[in-house]
């Protein structure tokens, strides 16, 4: 709590490039989604909301606007002067995309969220004055803030319903901004114990409630540093960097044959999900 | 939020042999259940409840896991729930289990909610004019046999939805000792036309689908990934196929009139008129040009122009489809809801599996399923015809007694029926029931029933993936509600009274369901291990794996009934086909009153907590409607009113209500939340099945003039993407899937 | 005509100026009871928020900001205006200024401390707002200072604190002389207490010159610094619209343009209200009508300046959100601020209603309004039509709890001002002293002035 | 007017001394410095010092708490502790486990009123004596492999980091403040790491790397300690208790 500590602090402020001297070891938690195989059913959504202790807040809340998915499914279709999809909709789960140089973590006064050296975005809600700021500064509109207070709203968890509230998630009051957060709970609690067993978490040991619910197995997660995961061996395969902010496989003539990429990339926040772009046959 | 008072209510139920869940107390555990508000630290006022007994691997704050079956639709997914401090928390696939391999979908994640619903019947209730009396148990089995007494076994009925495994069993023994054989399965959404088609052509009623292994799979109207048969299995199936055989992507082509999240995902979706799914695909075979003898002489009228005039299938899309399916084999052709669900559902169902036939799928993709080496336990499916029947039985004042076993008749019966008045003939209505629901509400007694996951049983699913499977149900913590009971124990209970010494053995369902799986322990594979350690395998396992045999499926083409009628005549007065939709969230709507699925976006439209009556921009343009107006829609039965959402996936001619809202009964979640489409639907039934016909219904629209802003997820932009990169599509040939991981 | 009249009596003006303490006009006790009204209809508002949670207010995700931060930049704007008149103008010595200085720095104060408060009001936990001061504290935990928003808050405080000293310091020898003339009672002692023991004396004169003009040296990079951090609120951020790097002196612009604006309407009531028709003359009004017309369109053509680098740059997200507001669901806000911001004004530019008080009058609150919708523009669009265009907005209209609190900051605001003027000489006695001495010393040197007067 | 500047001054020189304090590096100290919490009354006044105190006397007409101890590790009662996030409580069956083999006090009043739960089948209501915030979850687990199983400290010791000395205690009594700049001052400290084993990670201590700096992307560099042991940090990620 002295200035001196601060300032030591303040010395190390994010660098220009926020991977340039490799600091995620030994993890950085990343993702990739393959949209061709994302059939947007939510069975993801749900998990979410089971998992993360998500509050139902009824369709007039909803009417406003103010729901609280933290996995959202949106579902695209351009029209182009056609009468109808016929090529289906595209459907894209979209959730906080833990960002390495966030755009919400530099304005929150109050430091409530930060990166960690795992690579994620954190979000301390008791920390949280509910500036909103964060939320304001998001591209991809990921946060989600406790327009009240949902714990004692009326048939939010009635009753019964209470019991089902993970106790590994605290469950959010109002004024508090609210995110995807990775499922943190799982990371740290595999974390821990692999620490405790002086190794490395391994492949698979952990997922993600979305990943782990997913009837297609569209999204996979893991650790972008773990040369044995599959995120890693994704990411490396469709040529997506993490620190880029426009990838070298585009910049060839003729483009390219991969179909990773990275929503709103240009923006140098540095997304830690890759989507894999849906396919369509071009034969019919 | 949940403080140490609640916990101690749950102390105070009394220790039974499910005691290894039991609730003591969370030794210090139920510090994380709280909000932020509270900073405050206050040492020595918040009370610490501890276990009185704790087995070795209960710790506070470290999950434990069991496995179960899911019970929220019946494709018979197994289960991990994972549970803390004696609750239930999440519900997760069980890995083992082949039908979902781990995964699950969102509606049965959503089974917690069912469990924990605060609307769930907590006490046998006896009618009392307009009210229930809470009864005990004792008594309520003491009415039950009293009112029995003297009633003829066929003046009883049974009305129950998909039964398999041992309750099955009991179910059929209580209806035997009854002397009654009127059991009538029924589900309100089934294929069961379809079941008809390929009992008829393949000689078994629900063949293996191999989408896996298809490299095209042209599905007219089955919504496997959404709400077909067995949806995360058909799902998981769907991954691979779209991974390719030997590296070739899967194509998939959707044909129907409304589209479903299959179609949202399909690489070509084709709006078809509504009902002429079966001449389409005749025009199919008629194009590939391969068939000799009687098929090329049923398809020789068949042509693209007509058939484009026919179904408004573009004459270049038959083309580039027959081109497809004749360039990459195998395929697969589906029929589904959307086929089935006219007059002449069988004749498209059968069109649809000549196609199959055609294309030499069957033996390669479409394969012959396992038996089940156990019949009695293998299911029975529900099926539409069963409720028409009882309502005919009902209404003609046939039965004295009903029994419901948790089915909605009344919500889910087309209003033509009069199901609620009909019932009302009978003189004494039992309902076993989770909710008060339409029906329940009807009953002169309402019997509580356990959840799935407070319940012990058996399941075995009709689609089976792989092997033959027993699903095991368990009580994945202590029952929430004392006097709540598991049906396996109320029909226990019910058939001691008729046949006390066969039964006398078993003391509870429990005890019924032990006996039952280890007197069979050497056929189910358990053979050389000893009592407990089977049972105790067979629990932590919650599944039964068998090896059934897989015979051959006994092709039958037989093309002379094949007569498809041409589609028909625009009626002045009612101008539209309505379309019931069934949704991957709602389904019939007995899940409606869990509030995760009411809030979870329909996929398509994105609305949630509503009904829409959905629409094609280009017919909304004629009759002057936006997005939001009230629309009432009428059909020869009756009218509802609902908001109008448009959206492009639907053929100009129909209009689309989702199936499952409009509940004015069942719970908070439920009640007065959007219309109920079974209340205009007409009576009309498929011909060779009788089931009802359901998407021959004939509606007009016409505007109320007040509009509505529609509660939805998606915003103004809808669902463009105003030149941002955010849902990339590619087509096949400028991506090299074959570097992928 | 004159500025002043130089033949006032010195006596007169502490006459005149001492009696704005005593009895206004029947208007004060009409204005100061709408202004009671209005704010207490906004403590209504603010505490039914407090309770329910801000959703109330109808913000949802994400449009999370809404006229909270539109009317927070707003007042912040308006402060800017005391600033200007006698920190700017003072070192400029443009002795005009000098009557209307005093409430024009109460105003600064007061909008200030009405910003500060919108600050809090849109704070989801309110009660938590002592996390973002930097204080060693039990939680070890710093504040973020790389968040603009934490600057904001400094710099307020900073701009605050400091325009408090500065309009305390420059009313010390009034205060005095608010002293020496009350018999007794409280508000004796108050001024007594305020006034510092000041005598007059030369030391203190001397001492009290190089302190003002210490302050307003001070305040002048602060106020200038202050529009800018807020203008960096929005600049520092990556959304379209806001990413704009003109934003900090188009902000200060902005800001001068509605605290002048806002100087026309209190000149106007406070020169009925208070009987100030000799000292808040109507060449003066003229001159600040000048200025407002002068800055009116600095505003405007740096408004064209933003619109044309969106224009022209290749950021199609920030172009489309500029083709929104133009024609979108905001367009007829965004249409009524460019009318009332550069439209408007150019009545200043005719003569004839330089001196029109009801055209002043009406026209100040018009380009009042134009300023406020500028701040709505600037923060709403974005929200409603971002990078993401599946989160555009929903159902996304102010509530009247929202609205309620904005009305009631008015009110508040109203009050504060209302209850200064009426506790402390709004016109500064020892300036306008000065100031007719001057113009007075000119006139004689040129032998015109009648003799005795002084 | 002299007078009149005093203030200031006094105002700018205790500025100045707020600044220099807040400057200065502190050290943490707050670690060793007690804070009781009150005197919580407990359903069965639990004698830690019986249970845990050191075997000085086997005398147990002594209440002196420093004497009379079993020794028992606190570990045998708090079981959860080194397998879960939470301590815990431990069940009835526990007590009643070894209390019913030693009639020799089976009369005492404790022990009477113990068995009257026992017998009744009844949770005993312990009151909360460490209560931490609602949001915050500290893992008793990891800082029992940590400290007890990987660098080989006393159990008693290591528990009485934040617990202080219960095995002097009757009723537990809370001796820490337990305030989040408590835990931080102890986890912003230099703690001695161990050997790194095969995967290059400090066994007993926060592997190098691992630690999250706040807004910082650096990799913290290896620090030694005077004697030339390698040291290490704690973990400085918020999202490790607040989740």
């Amino acid at each position: 709590m002295s200035v001196t500590n601060l300032l030591d602090n303040w010395a190390a402020v994010r660098h220009f490039h926020p991977i340039d001297d490799k600091p995620h070891d030994p993890y950085k938690w990343a993702m990739a989604i393959d949209l061709d195989a994302c059939i947007g059913c939510n069975a993801c959504a749900v998990a979410c909301y089971a998992e993360n202790n998500l509050p139902v807040v009824g369709r007039e809340k909803f009417k406003h606007g103010q729901v609280m998915h933290w996995m959202r499914i949106e579902r695209y279709w351009e029209e182009d002067g056609r009468d109808f999809p016929d090529q289906g909709f595209q459907f894209l789960p979209m959730m906080c995309q833990q960002c390495e140089a966030a755009p919400c973590e530099t304005v929150c006064p109050v430091g409530a969220t930060n990166h960690t050296q795992d690579g994620l975005n954190s979000q301390i809600y008791n920390r949280c004055i509910g500036s909103r700021y964060c939320s304001a500064n998001c591209p991809f509109k990921v946060r989600y803030f406790n327009w009240y207070d949902y714990p004692t709203t009326e048939n939010v968890w009635p009753a019964e319903m209470n019991y089902q509230l993970n106790p590994d998630v605290t469950v959010r009051g109002k004024g508090v901004m609210e995110k995807c957060t990775f499922c943190v709970q799982r990371l740290r609690a595999a974390e821990v114990t692999a620490k405790g067993e002086g190794r490395i978490v391994r492949e698979g040991e952990v997922q993600t409630a979305c990943q782990q619910s997913c009837p297609t197995g569209a999204i996979s997660f893991g650790n972008l540093v773990d040369p044995e995961s599959r995120v890693h061996k994704q990411w490396q395969a469709q040529q997506v960097d993490l620190d880029k902010d426009a990838q070298e496989k585009n910049q060839k003539e003729g483009g390219t044959d991969l179909r990773g990429y990275r929503i709103l990339e240009e923006l140098r926040s540095y997304p830690s999900v890759m989507y894999l772009e849906r396919v369509r046959e071009s034969a019919v | 939020m949940i403080d140490s008072d609640s916990v101690k209510n749950l102390a105070g139920h009394p220790f039974d042999r499910r005691d290894f869940l039991k609730v003591l107390g969370w030794g210090g555990a139920a510090a994380a259940l709280s909000g932020c508000g509270n900073t405050s630290i206050e040492d020595g006022k918040e009370t610490v409840v501890s276990y009185v007994e704790a087995k070795d691997y209960v710790i506070p704050g470290v999950a434990v896991y069991f496995n179960s079956t899911c019970a929220q639709c019946d494709a018979g997914c197994s289960i991990t729930g994972k549970i803390r401090e004696g609750r239930v928390l999440k519900l997760e696939g069980n890995p083992e289990s082949p039908i979902n391999k781990g995964k699950l979908c969102g509606l049965g994640q959503a089974a917690v909610q069912h469990h924990y619903n605060p609307d769930r019947v907590r006490e046998p209730l006896l009618r009392k004019g307009d009210k229930g009396e809470a009864i005990s148990w004792e008594k309520a089995y003491a009415l039950i046999n009293e009112k029995l007494a003297g009633v003829k076994g066929e003046e009883i009925a049974l009305l129950s939805g998909d039964v398999s495994g041992h309750q099955k069993v009991l179910l059929g023994n209580y209806m035997d000792s009854l002397g009654s054989k009127n059991h009538f399965v029924y589900e309100a959404v089934s294929p069961a036309v379809v079941r008809a088609a390929n009992l008829k052509f393949y000689g078994v009623e629900m063949p293996r689908y191999r989408i896996d292994k298809a490299k095209v799979v042209l599905s007219f109207g089955a919504d496997f990934l959404g709400t077909w048969v067995s949806p995360v299995h058909f799902a998981q199936q769907y991954a691979a196929f779209r991974k390719g055989v030997d590296g070739q992507r899967g194509v998939l082509i959707q044909a129907e009139s409304k589209m479903t999240l299959t179609g949202a995902n399909a690489d070509r979706w084709l709006a078809v008129r509504p009902g002429t799914e079966g001449i389409l695909a005749l025009g199919i075979i008629n194009a590939l040009g391969v068939s000799t003898g009687d098929v090329a002489e049923l398809v020789k009228d068949y042509d693209k122009a007509r058939v484009s005039r026919d179904t408004g299938v573009e004459p270049s899309n038959i083309d580039k489809i027959a081109a497809l399916l004749k360039l990459r084999s195998p395929s697969l052709v589906l029929a589904g809801g959307a086929a089935e669900g006219y007059v002449h559902g069988m004749q498209n169902a059968a069109a649809i599996n000549l196609l199959n036939q055609v294309l030499g799928n069957v033996g390669k993709t479409i394969e012959a399923p396992v038996s089940v080496p156990f019949p009695q336990m293998a299911p029975s499916k529900g099926r539409t015809a069963a409720l028409k029947d009882l309502n005919d039985g009902l209404a003609a004042g046939k039965y004295k007694v009903l029994f419901n076993v948790a089915t909605n008749p009344v919500f889910t019966a087309p209003a033509s029926y009069k199901f609620r008045d009909n019932m009302a003939k009978a003189g004494f209505k039992v309902a076993f029931a989770h909710y008060l629901d339409e029906t329940a509400l009807q009953a002169d007694l309402v019997l509580p029933l356990d959840s799935e996951m407070e319940d012990w049983g058996t399941h075995v699913p009709e689609y089976l993936a792989d092997t033959v499977q027993i699903n095991i149900q368990q009580p994945l913590m202590e029952r929430l509600h004392a006097n709540t009971r598991g049906m396996g124990d109320i029909l226990l209970a019910l058939v001691k009274q008729r046949r006390a010494e066969e039964y006398k053995a078993f003391d509870d369902y429990y005890g019924y369901l032990r006996s039952a799986v280890l007197q069979n322990k050497a056929a189910l594979g358990g053979a050389g291990s000893d009592d407990d350690t089977f049972w105790n395998d067979t629990l932590s396992n919650g599944i039964v794996k068998l090896s059934g045999a897989s015979g051959a499926l006994s092709l039958k083409v037989d093309v002379s009934g094949l007569k498809l009628p041409a589609p028909k005549e625009i009626d002045e007065q009612y101008p539209m086909n309505l379309i019931p939709a069934v949704t991957s969230n709602l389904r019939d709507g007995r899940h409606t009153n869990q509030p995760w699925i009411q809030e979870s976006p329909d996929p398509l439209t994105t609305i949630v907590w509503d009904s829409w009556v959905e629409m094609h921009p280009k017919m909304a343009l004629q009759l002057g409607i936006v997005e939001g107006d009230i629309v009432k829609v009428t059909s020869k039965t009756g009218s509802v009113s609902a908001q109008v959402y448009l959206f492009p996936g639907i053929y100009p001619d129909a209009v689309s209500i989702p199936i499952g809202r409009g509940h004015d009964a069942m719970g908070r979640y439920a009640k007065g939340y959007g219309v109920n489409p079974f209340e205009i639907m007409d009576a009309v039934f498929e011909s060779a099945t009788g089931e009802l016909a359901m998407h021959e219904t004939r509606v007009n629209i016409t505007k109320t003039g007040q509009r509505v802003i529609v509660v939805k997820d998606e915003g103004p932009a809808g669902g463009r993407q105003m030149g941002r990169k955010i849902a990339a599509r590619v087509s096949t040939d400028q991506v090299d899937l074959s570097k992928e991981v | 005509m004159k500025d002043i009249r130089e033949d006032i009596a010195w006596a007169k003006i502490n006459q005149d100026v001492m009696k704005s303490l005593e009895n206004p006009r029947p208007l004060y006790w009409v204005i100061l009871f709408f202004a009671v009204l209005a704010f207490g209809i906004g403590i209504g508002c603010e505490v039914y928020q407090y309770q329910m949670g801000m959703g109330v207010a109808n913000l949802d995700n994400p449009h999370v900001w809404g006229l909270y931060i539109a009317t927070f930049i707003f007042w912040i704007g308006m402060s800017h205006s005391g600033t200007l008149l006698s920190a700017i103008l003072h070192l400029m010595h443009a002795d005009w200024r000098k009557p209307i200085y005093r409430f024009a720095e109460a105003m600064t104060t007061f909008s200030l401390m009405t910003a500060g408060l919108f600050v809090m009001v849109h704070l989801g936990r309110l009660w938590q707002f002592y996390y973002a001061v930097p204080y060693p504290n039990e939680r070890w935990v710093w504040p973020n200072f790389q968040s603009p928003l934490l600057w904001d808050a400094m710099a307020i405080f900073t701009y605050l604190s400091s325009s408090v000293l500065f309009l305390f310091v420059g009313m010390i020898p009034d205060l005095a002389i608010a002293r020496d003339n009350m018999q007794s009672g409280w508000r004796r002692k108050l001024y007594t207490l305020l006034a510092l023991g000041w005598e007059g004396t030369d030391r203190q004169w001397r001492n009290f010159r190089v302190t003002y003009l210490t302050i307003a040296c001070f305040l002048i990079p602060l106020a200038v610094s202050v529009h800018s951090i807020v203008a960096s609120d929005f600049g520092m951020s990556q959304q379209p619209g806001w990413h704009v790097t003109s934003f900090p002196p188009y902000f200060v612009a902005g800001a001068l343009y509605s605290g002048c604006a806002a100087i026309i309407t209190l000149f106007i009531i406070l020169r009925y209200v208070f009987k100030f028709e000799e000292y808040m003359t109507l060449p003066i009004l003229k001159k600040i009508v000048r200025l407002t017309f002068a800055i009116a369109m600095v505003w405007t053509y740096l408004n064209c300046v933003e619109f044309a680098s969106v224009w022209y740059s290749h950021d199609a997200v920030s172009k489309d959100l500029l083709i929104q507001k133009m024609t979108g669901p905001y367009a007829p806000f965004w249409w009524a601020m460019i009318f009332c911001g550069s439209i408007v004004p150019l009545i200043f530019a005719i003569k004839r209603f330089q001196t029109n008080i009801p055209v002043l009058f009406a026209t100040s609150l018009l380009l009042n309004l134009g300023m406020w919708l500028e701040r709505w523009m600037i923060v709403s669009p974005t929200f409603s039509h971002g990078y993401y265009p599946w989160t555009w907005d929903h159902d996304q209209w102010p509530s009247m709890i929202q609205w309620g609190i904005v009305f009631g900051s008015f009110g508040w605001f109203t009050l504060l001002f209302m209850v200064f003027c009426k506790m402390f000489p709004s016109v500064s006695m020892y300036e306008v002293k000065e100031m007719v001495y001057h113009r007075s010393l000119h006139l004689k040197q040129n032998g015109t002035v009648e003799q005795g007067v002084h | 007017m002299h007078r009149y500047l005093c203030f200031p001054a006094i105002l700018a020189g205790f500025l100045m001394a707020v600044g220099c304090y807040a400057a200065t590096d502190q050290q943490p100290t707050l670690t060793t410095e007690d804070d009781l919490g009150p005197q919580v009354q407990q359903p069965i006044e639990f004698p830690h010092y019986r249970h845990a105190g050191n075997r000085n006397t086997v005398d147990l007409t002594n209440s002196d708490p420093t004497k009379g101890g079993m020794e028992i590790n606190c570990q045998y009662c708090h079981t959860y502790a080194r397998r879960s996030l939470t301590a815990g409580i431990p069940p009835l069956q526990k007590c009643v486990g070894c209390h019913q083999n030693i009639p020799s006090v089976r009369d005492k009043p404790r022990i009477v009123e113990l068995f009257k739960y026992w017998d009744a089948k009844k949770a005993i209501p312990w009151k909360k004596v460490h209560d931490l915030p609602d949001f915050v979850r500290f893992n008793h687990e990891r800082h029992i492999k940590r400290f007890i199983e990987q660098q080989g400290r006393p159990v008693q010791e290591v528990c009485g980091y934040c617990h202080g000395q219960v095995k002097e205690m009757t009723t537990a009594r809370r001796q820490k403040p337990i305030t989040m700049g408590w835990c931080v001052s102890c986890h912003m400290k230099e703690h001695v790491v161990v050997v790194a084993n095969k995967d290059g990670i400090p066994e007993g201590g926060t592997p190098l790397g691992k630690q999250a700096y706040w807004y910082t992307f650096q990799k913290p560099a290896e620090t030694k300690n005077a004697a030339g042991e390698l040291t290490a940090k704690g973990p400085n990620d918020c999202w490790l208790c607040h989740k």
